[in-house]
């Protein structure tokens, strides 16, 4: 019965990761897709704590962390990209 | 699950050749990420899947995956991205130098 | 190191020394002097060996030079050798003589003349008397290069790269048609020595390369003696000085291809092959040289095709002569190798006539500055000397009396007459040709002769055509001619003193078989008068027909006129190389596109072909998923996942799309790993994808949004077939690799990691330390690439570089 | 409070944080996460230019409670909006301003308004004393984010002062 | 009743109330109309829904096998902390270029204004 | 254990390390270079004194026993080759001093230079197939920089295509390993050899090797060579030289090492695939060297020639084909650097590659003229010079493997060799002198000397062939005998 | 006129050490746990990465003074010479070794130079990932 509620649990977050990746396909506007993409990391994150759980193991639970930490920096450079132009800035004053 | 995986990798390998075959210099880059996922997979597979627990030992009292694959796919995983970040550069600074992204105009010069 | 070997490596030796003494003495004395010792002493060295040798004595020395290889410098001075020794060293010593009056002392590059010179005499040495088949070889492209050095001395003129070009593609291309047929040889019989090969012979005649090795050994000799078709070379190597042409291109390089008959006459003579084409193909070459000779009007050019008809000549006799083999060496077959001795004492008498012809043509050129026979004439007077060795040259190549031309021309036609009456090869059909045959090419050899020594000395002289004032040649100049018209004479009325000290060792030598004394016996009889008999009366006849022929030369020369330009063989030759050019690019610019697509159609089209065709063939594929892992549905949702992001890639039209879709692609791969419990696969490949895509949008930044590919239907099919081969032939190779595993893996060891390596992440233990060499350079690739990318983005061209340009 | 101590804190802070990462709860583990803390505090040392404020464990706990209660009320908030049949929102651009002073106040503040659902912050002034915020339904939500700031303020003003 | 089942069903409900906020959000992410609203339904309800979901497998392995997972906690903190930032972050760059600003409703007129035209010239 | 195996690895390693430490010091990484090399080669020899007098050496690297760690083995053929690179790495390093230009050299120049011998030098020596994998990608990445470094036009152009079909080549190898490891589930190459002669080779191992065979001769140009003449004339002349000379012979390498050591089974199918496919090289590569009038291309083609040369005394598989296989080999590392140090200059000195555009270059430089002579009648086998000994045993052992059409493709394409570089000597070198040595583009000055060295070497080669026969047999008698390999790497240990 | 980066800036210091901790944890987890010297590299590259997107080319490398080629290097010197130090031990190259210590206040703890080994790993990893991401970004 867990089981059975940790796969519908584990197909919904893939429904919304789908989702998500329509938003990514279909735009219209870069920070839409961005906002998605943050959304499948956030969604990931999840999937991967809800697998851990599956698998009784430990031994991904590194990957939660690692996936925030991903997302977040990606983001992050899709937001500086968008909004300057750049990614990393030569030098804030000028 | 072998068989399955069989078939996604030659499906990874049909998508990224075809792409490598454009003439966008983008496109075919993004061909050798597809078959190098392709390859990646190939090895896991030919390893024999899941057949255990992690690699990790207590962790599992169960029979262990093949880890030996594992840890040659990493070393690919590695020096694919090196070698990807190293091409995409390429890529781009060819774009910037010779105006085109299309490879049908970046011809060598083998016909005098 | 015996002394011969000394001998033959003194030219060598010496060649070194030259640029040194150029440089120092060339302003006081010619460079010809300092040189012209090494053939004296060489020759006088030589000359010693004719009392053993005659006396049937065999000379073998042995210097190690590759020993494991089977290769040594192992001399073998025998009858033939020596006279080949003997005409290298003599006639080199009198075209140095000459040469050093010839070539202007002022003229720039004279110390390599000399060295070409020297190197071309030491490797003919080498290869007269080298017994090893594969430094005979060594010796004879030496022989091939130098020539060509020496045709191309004034390299500036394109009509000497044209010929030296030429003789180079030609002779080396019959040298590594002959170290082919040694190949074979030495492969037959297990040894790489002439002598031991003729030994061991009897064995292997039958065997089935015994014909192509004989094919191709002749082929080295036949390009090397330019007989037809390879003699188109010879007439273009005339761009060499002088001097050069009468050594090399008359006396004694284009003899390398009689002297490896003569010697490998031993080993093939008796079959029937080897009788039919080498006298055959000497025919041929003999009338077609002589035919074409009576054309030229460039005095050198009519040399040139005399010397190819007379190399033609000797050839068939040598051909002729291996017919006493077949008998095996009795009484009977005995009267065949006067054939045989024929061709060595033509040989000799040729060397003599030919190259003081070749001298008196130099003095003439050297003299009025042409060599046009239409220019010249009515030089009789002016050139007294030139005149009379012109004659004495000429009426011996005619085959007049009382030169030693006509004692070989008549053992030549001896020799054809008896041919045709040989009971065996078919000659009793064919047999006829020869004699007929002979004597057309005799009478084509007499008109040419008169027109040499006619057009060029009778006649009105015409002093307004020529480039100078004639006058005689220097003293200097004409020693050397004189001294070869002496032996011209010499060895008419003395024919037996060469006959029984250098002959007869050589006949002994190309026809080892006939021990006994009679063989030889007409050796003895050498002699001018024999009587009236067919060959008088055909030599009668040549003089009959060929005065007629010379006096009515203008009326019918027009023959030559008839065939159209582009039938010669020179043509064709030159058409080849002008068509193989264009040709060959055509080739290789119909797949050679530059398009790198192209060039990955062909690869993964290889691919998929070999290895379809491989399974296919040899079964290669057997299904078996018995041992198949259970499928859960969240794996199977995770690979439609794949497939969609795939197939995203494939169908997105905006970069960023792409882009995405390649990273959710690798994110659900991530997943994948976590699925298969692969942590630290599932870690590396989420940041890798996640910095591969960082770097893909930091790059495609720079790069423009994706264009609609405009391509053909075609082009998108084949593109399609391609790939689709590509995955299916993956998907089938892991299928069955799948079903075959035919051992247990190794990796059951590394389960004990935490006792061996004290880590319980085996994964982790392998990449530090059961393989941890591998990550040591994993990050060597990843330092580089990183390096490279920084230099790639902050090296640019600025003209740097002090040695390069674009 | 100095410099000094904040970086104590954290060091301390991370040995802790080591411990639990390790799983391992001794000395020595402590003593390597202290060890690992200050190889960070070392190579950041140069960030430190503002100090930090003495956290109060009770202002702490205040102002958490006040966040999760205004989270759970929002939330419900947003996704009944989006439940709806049909969309009747009327998203929109309103602009605030705080009291607040210094880096990490006003960050706070901006932290707890975005999290709340209904309000993003868009931008803050270069002073940082104005936000500019997006509301997913301006007539709602710009009274009650008002409103909610005021309290957030007063609670990070006990935390922090 | 015993106390994994217990565990189960607690955990289950964790994971599910998580799960309906994660669908909610990609729902709003669909349905919302500009990428203002969206990034509501992203930095908000999904972060709610991680964190529940995180909690839930937290407590899953602390209950079953005592383990306190400091690594859930920290990546509950993480994402808590940084989804707000990666929320304006994102808003702001679309708002300082422009994207969809036509459709927004301004209490400021002023800024309405200078945002209009600038959309417009854009 | 003989840590001695791993020195030619790691010293070219180290030392381009410590240079990427110094780069602002020019004048210490080219001495560190020089010594690197020096040493290398030092060791190289060592070690082929060692092999010859106790046998193969190997190592296992970190003490883990084969087949379970990697294991570095030295057997002779290996040994020759480091030392033949190391001869032509010496020469070409020494060359780009004068030739490679400030920029270069401030941008990590030398230390790519180091790293691509790490990669060639441990492809020789490694005997486990993933790690060769690694070794190529440790040459190729190096190489991928050094034929962009400068980054002009046609140096992007071409890096480009060299770079993706060596990525996609890269994958394949994957790909073959993948198979091997999914059929065998092993990687050690000894125990590759034990398992796959234990198992039979199958139609599926055939089909694997066949694999392999693909994926080297992408590497070696070895039919599939469409990438080389564009790649290999982008780059600088120093560059370019150490690519001719060392890269495809890395793939030839492999392609040796594979189908002596592990699928020697079945060689009346992989075998004479590789005669016909070295056959095709041959003849495309010969036809594509005397179709043009550039010398970069000339030479180019050039080096596709040899390639099919050499697989050709594999494909023939006796003891003489493969004695003359490991002569050639050796030649044509150096020769092929020889000729492309020349090429290159001439190319400096006239500022064209175009032989219409230049002639009698030999009247200012005679040098350069008479060496170019030498090592072109070299490249086509002309005795005495270096290759003669090569030819004439690979096309006795295609003769005595009854593959008459093979031994006279090899020589009709070595006539056309002769003929194409020829053309470079009579068109270049030879007619009217045109351009004075105040109108040339570059100088001879310095870069003669690596140069002449090889010249040297060339016809030291030539004559001394004796000199290097008893480490060539021992090569051989490793190549056809696996188990003197087996037996160094497994020792007494039991083999699982 | 330049955004407030205010917000961004103080949440980065705190992810700052969030992260570093568990880049750190990463790699001395590897050896029993996921991790090791590749991932705990790639994570750290990720902080400096975030610095250099949250701040700016100079402030960071005002605050953080590294020649991250160099770093490369040394890292990778670091690794083979921990290779090469098994000569001494007339040892194969790279042979690793561990054993328990028993120290004063640590207890039983164990020590492995795969570590050493895995810190060069780790160094060369931050400093390539950090070199061409510095590089490409640079790059106009
Ligand atoms: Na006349
Ligand atoms: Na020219």
């Amino acid at each position: 019965m867990f089981e059975k509620v940790l796969m519908i649990v584990l197909i919904a977050l893939t429904i919304s990761i789908i989702a998500a990746i329509y938003r990514v396909v279909k735009g219209p506007s870069m920070p839409d897709r961005v906002i998605a993409l943050d959304m499948i990391g956030i969604n990931l994150v999840a999937a991967v704590a809800v697998i851990s759980v599956l698998l009784k193991t430990y031994a991904f639970l590194e990957v939660i962390l690692l996936i925030g930490i991903l997302s977040f920096v990606g983001t992050i450079a899709f937001a500086r990209f968008i909004e300057r132009g750049v990614v990393i800035e030569r030098n804030r004053d000028n | 699950m072998e068989t399955l995986m069989a078939l996604l990798i030659g499906v990874l390998f049909t998508i990224g050749t075809y792409l490598v075959l454009t003439k966008s210099l983008l496109r075919i880059i993004l061909g050798t990420a597809i078959i190098g996922h392709g390859v990646h997979l190939l090895i896991l597979t030919m390893g024999g899947l899941k057949s255990g627990g992690p690699p990790l030992l207590g962790v599992d009292t169960l029979s262990f995956t093949d880890s030996l694959p594992q840890a040659l796919i990493l070393t690919a995983i590695v020096i694919n991205f090196a070698v990807t970040s190293l091409f995409l550069v390429l890529a781009f600074r060819t774009y910037q130098v010779l105006g085109t992204d299309d490879l049908n105009k970046l011809r060598g010069s083998e016909d005098e | 190191m015996s002394w011969i070997h000394i001998m033959i490596l003194l030219p060598f030796i010496y060649a070194i020394l030259v640029p040194f003494l150029y440089k120092l003495y060339s302003h006081k004395l010619h460079t010809g002097w300092f040189v012209m010792p090494i053939p004296v002493i060489i020759f006088i060295y030589l000359l010693q060996y004719i009392t053993p040798i005659s006396s049937g004595e065999k000379i073998y020395t042995t210097l190690a030079w590759m020993p494991s290889l089977g290769i040594n410098f192992t001399t073998n001075v025998d009858g033939l050798s020596l006279i080949f020794g003997l005409l290298i060293t003599g006639i080199g010593a009198l075209v140095i003589l000459y040469s050093i009056y010839y070539m202007a002392k002022k003229r720039e590059a004279l110390h390599n003349f000399y060295i070409y010179l020297l190197l071309f005499m030491g490797a003919m040495l080498g290869l007269v008397f080298s017994d090893n088949i594969f430094v005979l070889y060594v010796f004879w492209e030496i022989t091939s290069i130098s020539s060509f050095l020496l045709i191309a001395y004034w390299y500036q003129r394109p009509k000497s790269r044209y010929g030296a070009q030429k003789s180079m593609l030609i002779t080396i291309f019959g040298g590594l048609a002959m170290l082919a047929g040694f190949i074979m040889l030495s492969m037959m019989t297990g040894t790489n020595s002439v002598q031991e090969i003729i030994s061991q012979m009897n064995d292997v005649t039958s065997g089935p390369l015994f014909v192509p090795a004989m094919l191709l050994t002749l082929l080295g000799a036949f390009t090397k003696s330019a007989q037809f078709p390879f003699s188109i070379w010879l007439p273009d190597a005339m761009e060499a000085p002088t001097p050069i042409s009468a050594y090399l291109h008359s006396a004694t390089m284009v003899k390398a291809g009689i002297y490896l008959v003569a010697r490998f006459t031993p080993v093939f003579g008796g079959a029937v092959e080897w009788f039919w084409i080498v006298s055959v193909v000497g025919m041929i070459t003999m009338i077609w040289g002589s035919f074409y000779a009576v054309k030229q009007t460039d005095l050198k050019a009519l040399l040139a095709y005399s010397t190819i008809s007379q190399l033609g000549l000797i050839m068939s006799l040598l051909g002729l002569g291996s017919a006493s083999m077949a008998f095996g060496f009795t009484e009977e077959s005995a009267m065949y190798t006067v054939a045989t001795g024929a061709a060595m004492f033509h040989l000799i008498n040729h060397a003599t006539f030919k190259g003081s012809l070749f001298m008196v043509v130099g003095i003439i050129d050297y003299e009025t500055g042409t060599r046009d026979i239409r220019r010249l004439g009515g030089l009789m007077t002016i050139m007294p000397i030139s005149f009379t060795l012109s004659i004495i040259g000429g009426f011996a190549m005619a085959g007049l009396p009382p030169f030693n031309g006509f004692l070989s021309k008549e053992m030549f036609f001896t020799s054809v007459l008896r041919a045709s009456e040989l009971p065996i090869f078919s000659m009793e059909t064919f047999g006829i040709m020869f004699p007929v045959i002979a004597w057309v090419a005799s009478v084509f050899t007499f008109v040419y002769c008169m027109i040499l020594i006619f057009r060029t000395f009778a006649g009105k002289h015409q002093p307004e055509r020529l480039e100078k004032k004639a006058h005689e040649a220097p003293v200097g100049m004409l020693i050397p001619p004189i001294v070869l018209s002496s032996l011209v004479v010499i060895i008419f009325f003395f024919p037996n003193i060469i006959g029984q000290s250098l002959l007869k060792p050589s006949l002994a030598a190309i026809l080892p078989g006939f021990t006994q004394d009679g063989a030889f016996e007409f050796i003895t009889k050498i002699e001018a008068w024999h009587g009236f008999n067919t060959e008088l009366f055909m030599t009668i006849g040549i003089v009959i027909f060929g005065t007629l022929l010379y006096l009515s030369h203008k009326k019918w020369s027009s023959v030559f006129y008839t065939l159209p330009e582009w039938f010669s063989l020179n043509s064709v030759y030159n058409a080849a190389l002008e068509k193989s050019e264009t040709v060959a690019r055509g080739i290789t610019n119909n797949y050679m596109t530059g398009f790198i697509r192209d060039y990955l159609v062909y690869i993964f089209a290889f691919f998929s072909i070999a290895l379809l065709t491989c399974v296919w063939v040899l079964k290669g594929v057997s299904l078996d998923i018995s041992n198949n892992a259970p499928i859960s549905i969240y794996e199977v949702i995770l690979v439609i996942g794949i497939v969609i992001s795939a197939l995203g890639v494939l169908f997105s039209k905006s970069r960023l799309t792409a882009i995405i879709s390649v990273g959710a692609l690798g994110y659900i791969i991530a997943l994948l790993f976590v699925i298969f419990r692969a942590p630290d696969l599932a870690l590396t490949q989420l940041i890798v994808e996640t910095v591969t895509v960082a770097l893909f949008l930091l790059c495609f930044y720079h790069l423009p949004e994706f264009k609609k590919e405009h391509s053909r239907v075609r082009f998108r099919i084949t593109n399609l077939i391609i790939s689709l081969g590509v995955g299916i032939t993956v998907t089938l190779l892991a299928l069955s690799a799948q079903g075959n595993k035919l051992f247990e893996p190794i990796s059951s060891y590394f389960e004990n990691s935490y006792e061996l390596a004290g880590a319980r992440n085996m994964v982790n233990a392998i990449l530090v330390d059961f393989r941890g060499f591998d990550t040591l350079l994993e990050i060597l690739v990843l330092s580089v690439a990183g390096l490279g990318v920084y230099t790639l983005i902050k090296l640019r061209k600025q003209g740097s570089g002090t040695n390069e340009t674009e | 409070m100095s410099n000094l101590a904040v970086q104590l804190l954290i060091n301390l802070t991370i040995a802790t944080l080591w411990m639990f990462l390790n799983d391992t709860f001794d000395p020595v583990t402590f003593f390597s996460g202290y060890l690992v803390g200050l190889v960070i505090l070392f190579s950041m040392r140069r960030f430190f230019s503002t100090s930090f404020y003495f956290i109060k464990i009770y202002a702490i706990l205040k102002l958490v409670t006040i966040f999760t209660y205004e989270l759970i009320q929002s939330s419900i908030l947003v996704v009944r909006q989006i439940m709806k049949p049909k969309l009747d929102i009327t998203p929109g651009i309103f602009k605030i301003q705080t009291e607040l002073e210094g880096e990490w106040e006003v960050s706070l503040l901006a932290l707890l308004l975005t999290l709340t659902p209904g309000s993003v912050v868009l931008e803050i002034s270069q002073d940082g004393k104005e936000f500019t915020m997006h509301a997913m339904d301006i007539p709602i939500s710009s009274d009650s984010v008002r409103k909610t700031k005021e309290t957030f303020e007063k609670a990070i003003m006990e935390v922090t002062r | 009743m015993n106390a994994t089942v217990i565990i189960e069903v607690s955990v289950s409900i964790l994971f599910l109330l998580g799960v309906s906020f994660s669908l909610l959000s990609s729902f709003g992410l669909i349905r919302l109309p500009d990428v203002y609203t969206r990034s509501h339904a992203s930095t908000k309800s999904a972060t709610l829904g991680v964190l529940f979901t995180l909690l839930g497998a937290f407590l899953y392995f602390l209950l079953t096998d005592g383990y306190l997972s400091v690594r859930l906690l920290l990546g509950i903190f993480f994402v808590f902390l940084t989804a707000p930032v990666a929320g304006h972050m994102i808003t702001r760059a679309a708002y300082l270029t422009n994207t969809q600003t036509d459709r927004l409703v301004f209490e400021d007129k002023e800024e309405e204004e200078k945002k209009t035209n600038s959309s417009a010239s854009s | 254990m003989n840590n001695l195996v791993i020195l030619p690895i790691i010293i070219p390693f180290i030392s381009g390390m410590i240079m990427v430490v110094f780069r602002k010091n020019i004048t210490l990484q080219k001495w560190l270079g020089v010594i690197a090399l020096l040493s290398t080669g030092f060791v190289a020899m060592m070690l082929m004194h060692q092999i010859k007098s106790e046998g193969i050496q190997s190592i296992q690297v970190g003490g883990w026993q084969a087949p379970f760690g990697i294991t570095v083995v030295a057997d002779m053929f290996a040994a020759l080759l480091l030392v033949a690179a190391f001869l032509v790495a010496l020469a070409c390093f020494v060359y780009s001093f004068f030739t490679i230009g400030n920029d270069k050299e401030k941008h990590y120049y030398y230390p790519f230079f180091l790293f691509l011998m790490t990669g060639v030098n441990g492809s020789f020596l490694t005997g486990d197939m993933f790690n060769l994998f690694v070794f190529f990608e440790v040459m190729l990445i190096s190489s991928y920089v050094l034929i962009t470094l400068g980054g002009s036009k046609g140096q992007l152009r071409e890096s480009f295509k060299y770079v993706l079909i060596n990525v996609i080549s890269s994958f394949l190898f994957l790909v073959a390993l993948a198979y091997l490891y999914g059929v065998t589930g092993t990687l050690n190459m000894a125990h590759l050899s034990l398992r796959v002669a234990e198992a039979g080779q199958d139609g599926l191992l055939t089909t694997i090797a066949i694999l392999f065979l693909i994926v080297f001769s992408l590497k070696a140009a070895l039919l599939l060579f469409f990438w080389l003449p564009g790649s290999y004339s982008a780059p600088p002349t120093a560059v370019a030289a150490i690519f001719s000379a060392l890269l495809t012979k890395v793939g030839i390498y492999a392609i040796f090492r594979v189908f002596t050591l592990i699928f020697y089974h079945e060689p009346q199918i992989t075998h004479v695939l590789i005669g016909i496919m070295g056959a095709l090289t041959m003849i495309l590569g010969a036809i594509g060297a005397i179709a043009y009038w550039d010398i970069r291309k000339i030479l180019a083609y050039n080096v596709i020639v040899s390639v099919g040369l050499i697989v050709a005394g594999l494909a023939a598989f006796t003891y003489s084909g493969l004695l003359g296989s490991i002569y050639y080999l050796i030649h044509d590392i150096i020769i092929k650097g020889l000729i492309f140090l020349i090429g290159g200059t001439v190319i400096a000195l006239t500022g064209t590659a175009k032989l219409k555009e230049f002639s009698g270059l030999i009247r200012n430089h005679p040098y350069l003229g008479w060496m170019f002579f030498i090592s072109a009648l070299s490249l086509a086998g002309i005795p005495p010079l270096s290759g003669f000994v090569g030819k004439i045993f690979i096309t006795r052992g295609t003769f005595e493997a009854e593959l008459f059409w093979l031994g006279a493709i090899g020589f009709m394409t070595s006539l056309m060799v002769l003929y194409s570089v020829m053309k470079i000597f009579m068109n270049g070198f030879w007619g009217e002198t045109n351009m004075s040595i105040e109108m040339e583009k570059g100088s001879t000055k310095r870069v003669i000397l690596p140069i002449a060295f090889l010249t040297v070497l060339t016809i030291a080669l030539g004559f001394g062939a004796e000199g290097i026969h008893d480490y060539v047999s021992i090569a051989v008698e490793g190549l056809l005998d696996p188990s003197i390999y087996i037996e160094a790497v497994f020792g007494n240990n039991p083999i699982p | 006129m330049r955004p407030n980066d205010i917000l961004l800036h103080s949440v980065t210091k705190i992810a700052t050490f969030i992260i570093l901790t568990f880049s750190i944890y990463l790699f001395f987890a590897g050896h029993h746990n996921p991790g090791g010297g590749f991932i705990g590299g790639l994570a750290t590259a990720s902080v400096v990465v975030l610095l250099f997107l949250a701040f700016d080319v100079e402030t960071v490398k005002k605050y953080l003074p590294l020649d991250f080629q160099l770093m490369t290097a040394l890292g990778v010197l670091l690794a083979v010479l921990t290779g090469v130090g098994s000569f001494f031990f007339d040892a194969p190259f790279l042979s690793q070794t561990f054993d328990y210590f028993e120290l004063p206040i640590f207890g039983e703890v164990e020590l492995a130079t795969a570590v050493l080994f895995d810190i060069g790993v780790a160094m060369a990893v931050i400093g390539t990932a950090v070199t061409i991401i510095l590089s490409i970004s640079e790059a106009d």
